[in-house]
């Protein structure tokens, strides 16, 4: 339209110069930004630094040398069938766990949010699952699914389903989603609570605005409650996607990836090949390569989520 | 047409119903532990497994006190659940505030970059997190603990915290600001009070990461008397043979005090925090 | 389409009492216009009209149904929120259009026709495809009127529609409501602090105070011939006039004293203590003899006319007069105040009227 | 941050353990000794307590005691070394100090093992603890297997419990048929999950038959006919006779022992502890204990021997050796693995009635003529990791014993090479 | 305390121009108001002085300081927001102590005292530990109003502080507001929709219409000598009449025709097409000789005065007269409408006012 050129000045001095009066002028956000970058940088930068290096080296655990490769530990993993397997067994643990952490984590919240009797109660008994270290749940789990000792088998066989312990992490087929519903069960109050914060911010007056236009319970669910709940879904779903993606300790500690490597995911392969094998460089390049698919992810989901134009 | 009455009461039961089948789910699990700390010892290693406890005895949480520091445990993680918490709120807070309320350039490369961090299994950099624990000179020191899980708490606490500011309504920051409030002002005496769902959701992601995390207190610390509760278990599991009950028995205590920080922290979430305060 | 009836509706929040054993009848088509004093109780009354707010006890009835445990969306009423309470995340088109999307009564087509003829006649036509964020005050409002126009409920609901429209938009939404109105039949309570709107648009009016009914009736029976003190000091404005004064039985009257009063009236009322009420253009202003003295504090000019603010000769108590804007006494100037008979009102003690004359009764409530 | 990695890498001696190594900053009057071990149960957490407290007094020393859970053991090892905060002295499975060498972390004590100090271990243990001509380690204790077997259970099932005839594969395996058909308790415990203890289950069966690991020169040969002929037998056992648990494949080593220790399996290959553990739980059912079944190629009972070394790092090394000496005193040893259930490494130990005429340890001291460990390979976990795999694929019945291990063979050459 | 000036100030939202090089100053100790459509660039340009909004080009004084890069917080402004903009989680007390607190120079003692006088004024001194949201919206615009009276600043911006309450508060209230802000005697720039509010409360009014200014002056002097049609039209409830009329020379004077007209009135005035605009109270109507003709469609009783809707005999076109109470003509009568020269305004084609005879010269803007 040409009225905003109009009226803001061109600003004048050379690109430094321009530069520097930007920063002056924002130098509030970034004092602000500074310490959680630095702190950030100052942690976890030399130890990312450092898988990337390593995953041009052969580095074997045995020696002190590392000898430059290059990419070849990336062409072997390219090559290897075991990569798109792990990739499909990944893919598939990060979309049903997700979902069901998400789905559930919703359904708690949704009955959570209002003023119940016993709320107390309830929220706190649904966070329970949270408050057990995650080693432990997997222990507690791997037990509960035991062909022997379980109460699934327990229970199914009073009930009459089975006369003989079955073994679900012995199962090829099924051990994954043994695994998964562990993972379901400990990833859910954490959504249940993201979730049961931004119901909360929801200013009632819409439903109340809705309910005068006619919204049935569940429309105003869809048009009030999921719009408002965007930025939170979006937190939330992504950075379960991102954590799903590398949880080592539910699968290492239930099945070790076993068995035959069907509930292997990328995370626990390179824990094999990096840490346990001793393959560092093997490893890091493993964890790169990894990293690259839930950068890659990321970019992509932010973009789909903000695609209105409307911030995050 | 059904009589309102009626059906708000039908409204009730649905609810509770959806409820009480869903704790009944969660609960299961915990339920196993539970009950199995009632047994004996031989009775949790039967085939198959007893659902209940046939002779209840509450022998093991009589023994846990000789036998375990597990008190010492609980102190020792509430002291890096506390300063995780502490350290993680100081850096996340004014970061997600100022990419909330200023646009500036490499606002997205920053909350992108902060995200990357959670894209590398903490067992993977753990390698080189002992590097820079040692180079800081706090290996075996509480912080060897607390700063790294800061770093891998940190990414969430920004966008959570990012995501809820936004929806404050801005005209409360005007309305201070007009007000005479100063910047810090504004956040701890306006925002974050409005904040509170999200502090409280941060606050306890934070605490139970802290909590439950083995990893760090395993690789970081050496001395027996920093344990928290997930690592003084795992000590608890010898070579050969575990004293399972034993083992349960204090990841139930564990999650005790916690039952009664969530109950706390509870009172806090207040629902509809921002209504009647502006007219839009 | 539907007549909405309460009956005896209570409403307590907490400890307060915001609504009072509230009982009327909107007749099916007509325009009520509700009005009284900020906090009376009159969004509640709305509120609970609409199901947002439980009714603590009494019954309301929309059509030939008791809808007190009917919920909002199976009311088929479309309402303007005093605050608004537009959907931030949706634009201005789709605000408007929401009602409509969810009922499967209309076509795509229809919508759009729908919303953009609102849009024309709210003037906002070019604000279609914002966000309520970016609107000024005055265009979220047309936006949230805007929103239930375009649906064609059995009851509107009005909360300070307008209030935040400036004179002349608002003159002429006025119109287009009351044209919109009769055109659909919709029953319709209409919240307004604006003396105008109150006067013009309904076909009665509800006067409320603290959370009770005062009087409904035509516009010009509350005007004329108010129920109550209350009702008599908050129609109008400026509003009437109050004088205390004893009344003793004279000759062919009554005579007046008290007040700058010393007068005699040819009216008949029992001897007693009453309240005088006269409003500021009924009183003539001139120095031949009136019913009374008063001393000029200001002068205000008004464009059409003059308001005189005026205090009697001894104690305080001030009385307004609206004269013509060529009037310009000098402030400090003693100046005579007369009116007809017809124009004045007797109030008792508690605050009823006391009809004089042959007047007929006051319209009684409901 | 970080000087680079390859300087911290190394971890070559105290030159570069400035600040780390032990922690000894307290004071310089007291010198602290790290003592890192692994596994340490409640059952034998007083032990270590008491004694250490012991050295301390004696030597006038903090001694700072760290037990990490098997688990996560080397992985800690590993991260501490690297990371310049190697403990002192750690007490550890002798089979990894080809991989630590290989990073120079650990001090040979060759010298003390020639001497006086070394003369007290049975020499095969010692020797145990011996890589590229050097000692690295003292011989902490060693643990070997034998057949347990639920006498209950054998005579529900019509088996003589005193005379079980378990002398070879076939006759547990007719054993296992006969119990199978007359009793509800699965017969055989087999390992299967995936674990690095199922490979130790099996080796025994791949032994037997006449099969290895690695040739002489150390190139792999899992894929031997013996090899396929063990793990056709040992997949057979659940696939077609279907004698064992259920759900094999989920089954670690610990799973089956427990199930034995319950009462509720027929017959198990494990540790001396496990008749410990019977004995000091409630469980009540008898049990006997038989050598560990004979195959084609005779008998094997893999045998592992615990070391404690001397790192690299270290800044207090006189020290280090002194607790190495004083946890070998004769009593203090006795103690030790009379109460964990580890084979003693002292020949004086071991010579005790104790061990001689117990009924638990006797078959085990027996066992030790035909113990065999581990082959000494820098990178074992990843060759038993593919054993493992191997393993599970035929017991899942996923590929033919054959398949597997050729698939296995080819996999280890390419890894080894 | 302060005088404020805004020159050449322009605020771009995106691609809208909301404020466009805005020029005046407010003297210091002034009370001035602003009006203008919804959407004209008020809230925004109180805004941009609040430094709430950054401003696109222009500059900004307060005092004689340039404040365009001067925070908020440091301008000492109180502001009504026009959308109230309370504190949801701080009780009405706190929310009005807010400011207060915040700087150190009261004692607790004073601040309790400023807010209960406050509360008083406003007249919810029992709402004190009320949250927000349990308060009606006119107790919420109360609240926030009281928040910046107790508050001792150089300058009062208020947006609509009033456009809530009821007609009697609203009275009450704006003698309060200008007898505070006389007492204190701060600078104030007050937006309101409220013709009598913009007639009374102002030493100025400023109108604003589509981002510009289109007039500032004294209230009579707007209302008398309209700069232009569009302010002619804004000011003044109804609002004026304009009739499209052709001017030619005539005789003593300019004989006018078209749309109803045909009449010659003593005037001088250049020969052309003007627009003719007459109030609604400047209209006479009776049955004797006007200046035209009209038929009459509705009379609408307002109490003091009746309105009367015509319509010209042929065309069509709506006028509007102010008439006594008592004059009720029948709908499609014809009546003659007249007026004086004095009260009749003339209007170019770019819709500037057109002097006639010896009127002064309209004071220009700023
Ligand atoms: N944040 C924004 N983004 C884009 N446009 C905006 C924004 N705020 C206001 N506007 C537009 O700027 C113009 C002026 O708005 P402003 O709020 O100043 O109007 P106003 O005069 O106060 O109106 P009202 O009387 O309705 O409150 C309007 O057309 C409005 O749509
Ligand atoms: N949620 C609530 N909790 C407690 N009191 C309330 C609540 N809502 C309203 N009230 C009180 O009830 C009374 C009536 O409120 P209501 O909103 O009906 O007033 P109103 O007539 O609409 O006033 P206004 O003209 O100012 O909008 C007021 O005194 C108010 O303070
Ligand atoms: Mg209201
Ligand atoms: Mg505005």
């Amino acid at each position: 339209m040409g009225i905003a050129e109009e009226y803001t000045e061109p600003s004048a001095g050379s690109r430094f110069e321009r530069g520097l009066q930007y920063l002056r002028k924002h130098s509030q956000a970034y004092l602000l930004i500074a310490p959680a970058a630095i702190f950030l940088l100052s942690v976890v930068g030399w130890p990312i630094l450092e898988t990337f290096r390593l995953s041009f080296y052969e580095s074997p655990a045995d020696s002190t040398i590392e000898t430059y490769v290059g990419f070849q530990h990336y062409v072997e993993i390219l090559q290897s069938d075991i990569f798109y397997q792990l990739l499909w067994q990944t893919g598939r643990w990060v979309l049903v766990g997700v979902a069901g952490k998400a789905l559930l984590g919703l359904l708690i919240a949704i009955h959570l949010k209002g003023d119940i009797r016993g709320r107390k109660f309830f929220r706190t008994a649904f966070l329970i699952p949270w408050g057990i270290p995650y080693a432990i749940s997997a222990v507690v789990f791997r037990w509960i699914e035991h062909p022997q000792y379980g109460y699934l088998n327990a229970i199914l066989i009073k009930l009459g389903v089975i006369d003989q312990g079955i073994g679900i992490l012995g199962n090829p087929e099924v051990a994954w989603l043994g695994v998964v519903v562990a993972d379901i069960w400990i990833g859910t109050p954490f959504m249940a609570i993201i979730f049961l914060a931004g119901l909360q911010s929801i200013p009632e007056e819409l439903y109340e605005a809705a309910a005068i236009d006619g919204a049935e319970k569940w429309e105003q669910f869809r048009y009030i409650t999921l719009p408002q709940l965007k930025s939170v879904i979006l937190i939330a779903t992504l950075l379960s996607t991102i954590w799903t993606f590398v949880s080592f300790d539910t699968i290492w500690t239930m099945t070790g990836g076993g068995p035959i490597n069907t509930t292997s995911t990328l995370v626990i392969w390179i824990y094999q090949v990096g840490l346990q094998n001793g393959n560092l460089g093997r490893g890091a390049a493993y964890s790169v390569v990894g990293f690259l698919f839930l950068l890659v992810f990321a970019v992509i989901y932010l973009r789909i989520y903000t695609r209105g134009g409307d911030e995050l | 047409m059904m009589a309102g009455q009626e059906r708000s009461q039908l409204r009730k039961v649905r609810l509770y119903g959806v409820l009480i089948a869903l704790l009944g789910i969660m609960m299961f699990p915990f339920y196993a532990m539970f009950s199995s700390t009632f047994k004996q010892e031989s009775e949790i290693f039967s085939s198959p497994a007893t659902l209940f406890p046939s002779e209840a005895s509450v022998q093991s949480y009589i023994e846990v006190w000789g036998q375990t520091d597990v008190l010492l445990w609980v102190g020792n993680s509430f002291l890096i659940s506390l300063g995780t918490v502490a350290l993680t709120l100081l850096l996340a807070i004014p970061a997600a505030y100022s990419c909330a309320r200023n646009d500036f350039v490499g606002k997205r490369s920053f909350l992108l970059a902060v995200l990357v961090v959670q894209m590398f299994a903490p067992v993977v950099l753990i390698v080189g997190l002992f590097d820079v624990i040692t180079q800081f000179g706090i290996y075996n020191t509480y912080l060897a603990v607390i700063i790294p899980a800061a770093a891998f708490t940190l990414p969430f606490n920004v966008w959570m915290l990012y995501g809820y500011f936004q929806t404050i309504p801005e005209s409360l920051e005007e309305s201070a600001r007009i007000d005479g409030a100063s910047q810090r002002q504004i956040l701890t005496k306006i925002v974050l009070p409005l904040t509170k769902p999200a502090l409280v959701a941060s606050i306890t992601y934070t605490f139970l990461y802290a909590w439950n995390r083995l990893l760090f207190v395993l690789t970081f610390l050496t001395d027996a008397g920093k344990y928290n509760i997930p690592r003084g278990v795992f000590s608890m599991v010898g070579a050969l043979q575990t004293d399972w009950r034993m083992m349960l028995t204090v990841s139930v205590i564990g999650i005790l005090p916690l039952l009664v920080l969530f109950a706390f922290l509870e009172e806090y979430i207040v629902a509809g925090m921002t209504a009647g305060a502006v007219k839009e | 389409m539907s007549k909405v009836r309460l009956s005896d509706v209570t409403k307590v929040y907490d400890d307060l009492l915001a609504v009072k054993e509230i009982d009327f009848t909107v007749r099916d088509g007509e325009f009520l216009v509700m009005v009284g004093p900020s906090g009376c109780g009159k969004s509640t009354t709305l509120r609970m009209i609409a199901g947002l707010e439980t009714i603590t006890s009494g019954e309301i009835e929309i059509g030939d149904q008791i809808v007190n445990d009917v919920r909002p969306q199976d009311r088929d009423i479309a309402m303007v929120f005093q605050n608004y309470a537009l959907y931030p995340h949706m634009s201005v088109r789709e605000n408007m259009s929401f009602g409509l999307r969810l009922s499967d009564e209309y076509e795509d087509a229809e919508i759009d026709e729908r919303v953009n003829d609102a849009a024309d006649l709210l003037e906002i036509p070019e604000l279609l495809d914002q966000l309520p964020k970016q609107l000024s005050g005055g265009q979220q409002q047309r936006v949230a009127l805007g929103r239930s126009i375009v649906r064609d409920p059995d009851v509107f609901l009005m909360d300070e529609p307008l209030s935040n429209l400036d004179a002349k938009l608002r003159t002429q939404m006025r119109t287009e409501l009351q044209r919109i109105q009769e055109e659909l039949g919709v029953t319709t309570i209409y919240v307004t602090h604006d003396q105008t709107e109150a006067m013009t648009m309904g076909d009665r009016i509800a006067i409320l105070n603290d959370g009770e009914l005062q009087q409904i009736a035509e516009p010009e029976v509350c005007y004329d011939r108010p129920n109550n003190k209350f009702v008599a000091g908050f129609i109008g404005s400026p509003s009437m006039n109050f004088f205390e004064v004893d009344v003793t039985e004279s000759g062919d009257g009554v005579h007046l004293s008290g007040n700058g009063f010393e007068t005699t009236l040819g009216v008949s009322l029992d001897a007693g203590a009453y309240t005088l009420g006269v409003r500021p253009e009924d009183l003539t202003v001139g120095t031949d003899e009136g019913h009374l003295e008063a001393v000029v504090d200001v002068v205000e000019p008004m464009g059409s006319d003059n308001f005189l603010y005026l205090h009697p000769p001894e104690g305080d108590g001030e009385i307004i007069a609206r004269v013509d804007s060529e009037y310009h006494p000098e402030p400090g100037e003693t100046v005579s105040l007369g009116f007809d008979i017809e124009d004045i009102h007797f109030f008792d003690e508690t605050g009823d009227r006391v009809p004089i004359d042959d007047e007929p009764e006051a319209i009684p409530t409901a | 941050m970080g000087d680079g990695g390859d300087g911290g890498d190394g971890g070559d001696g105290g030159s570069d353990g400035g600040d780390g190594g032990s922690d000894g900053s307290d004071g310089g009057d007291q010198q602290t000794i790290q003592f890192l071990t692994m596994g340490v149960g409640d059952n034998i957490a007083e032990f270590f307590e008491k004694n250490n407290a012991a050295f301390e007094e004696e030597f006038g020393v903090t001694l700072d005691f760290t037990s990490v859970t098997w688990d996560n053991a080397q992985q800690t090892v590993n991260n501490r070394v690297d990371g310049g905060e190697a403990p002192d002295v750690s007490r550890w499975p002798a089979r990894w100090i080809p991989q630590l060498v290989g990073k120079e972390a650990l001090v040979p004590i060759t010298d003390m093992m020639e001497g006086e100090f070394g003369d007290q271990f049975y020499q095969g243990m010692a020797d145990g603890c011996m890589y590229q001509g050097e000692y690295y380690a003292a011989p902490w204790a060693a643990s070997n297997k034998c057949f347990y077997y639920n006498k209950d259970v054998f005579e529900a099932a019509g088996l003589d419990p005193e005379d079980p005839q378990l002398d070879t594969w076939d006759d547990m395996l007719s054993a296992a048929q006969t119990i199978t058909e007359e009793t509800d308790t699965p017969a055989l415990g087999l390992a299967g999950a995936d674990a690095i203890e199922t490979g130790s289950q099996y080796y025994h069966y791949h032994w037997s038959h006449g099969a290895d690991l690695i040739d002489d020169e150390g190139q792999p040969v899992v894929n031997s006919d013996g090899a396929v002929e063990a793990l056709s037998f040992y997949s057979d056992l659940h696939l077609e006779h279907g004698v064992t648990q259920s759900s094999p494949l989920s089954s670690t080593r610990q799973d089956i022992r427990q199930l034995f220790e319950s009462g509720s399996l027929g017959m198990v290959i494990a540790h001396v502890y496990t008749g410990i553990n019977i004995d000091d739980s409630d469980a009540d059912f008898d049990y006997g204990i038989a050598q560990v079944p004979e195959g084609p190629a005779g008998r094997y009972s893999l045998n592992t021997i615990d070391g404690v070394s001397i790192f690299a790092q270290t800044e207090v090394e006189d020290l280090a050796r002194d607790l190495l000496r004083f946890y070998f005193d004769e009593d203090r040893h006795f103690e030790y693995a009379s109460s964990k259930g580890f084979m003693p490494t002292v020949e004086a130990v071991g010579e005790r009635d104790y061990f001689q005429d117990s009924e638990n340890w006797a078959p085990f001291i027996e066992a030790g003529q035909y113990a065999r460990a581990r082959p000494k390979l820098s990178n074992f976990n990843e060759f038993n990791n593919r054993m493992v795999q191997a393993i599970q694929e035929a017991l899942g019945d996923q590929k033919s014993p054959q398949q597997a291990l050729d698939d296995a063979q080819a996999d280890l050459e390419e890894m080894m090479q």
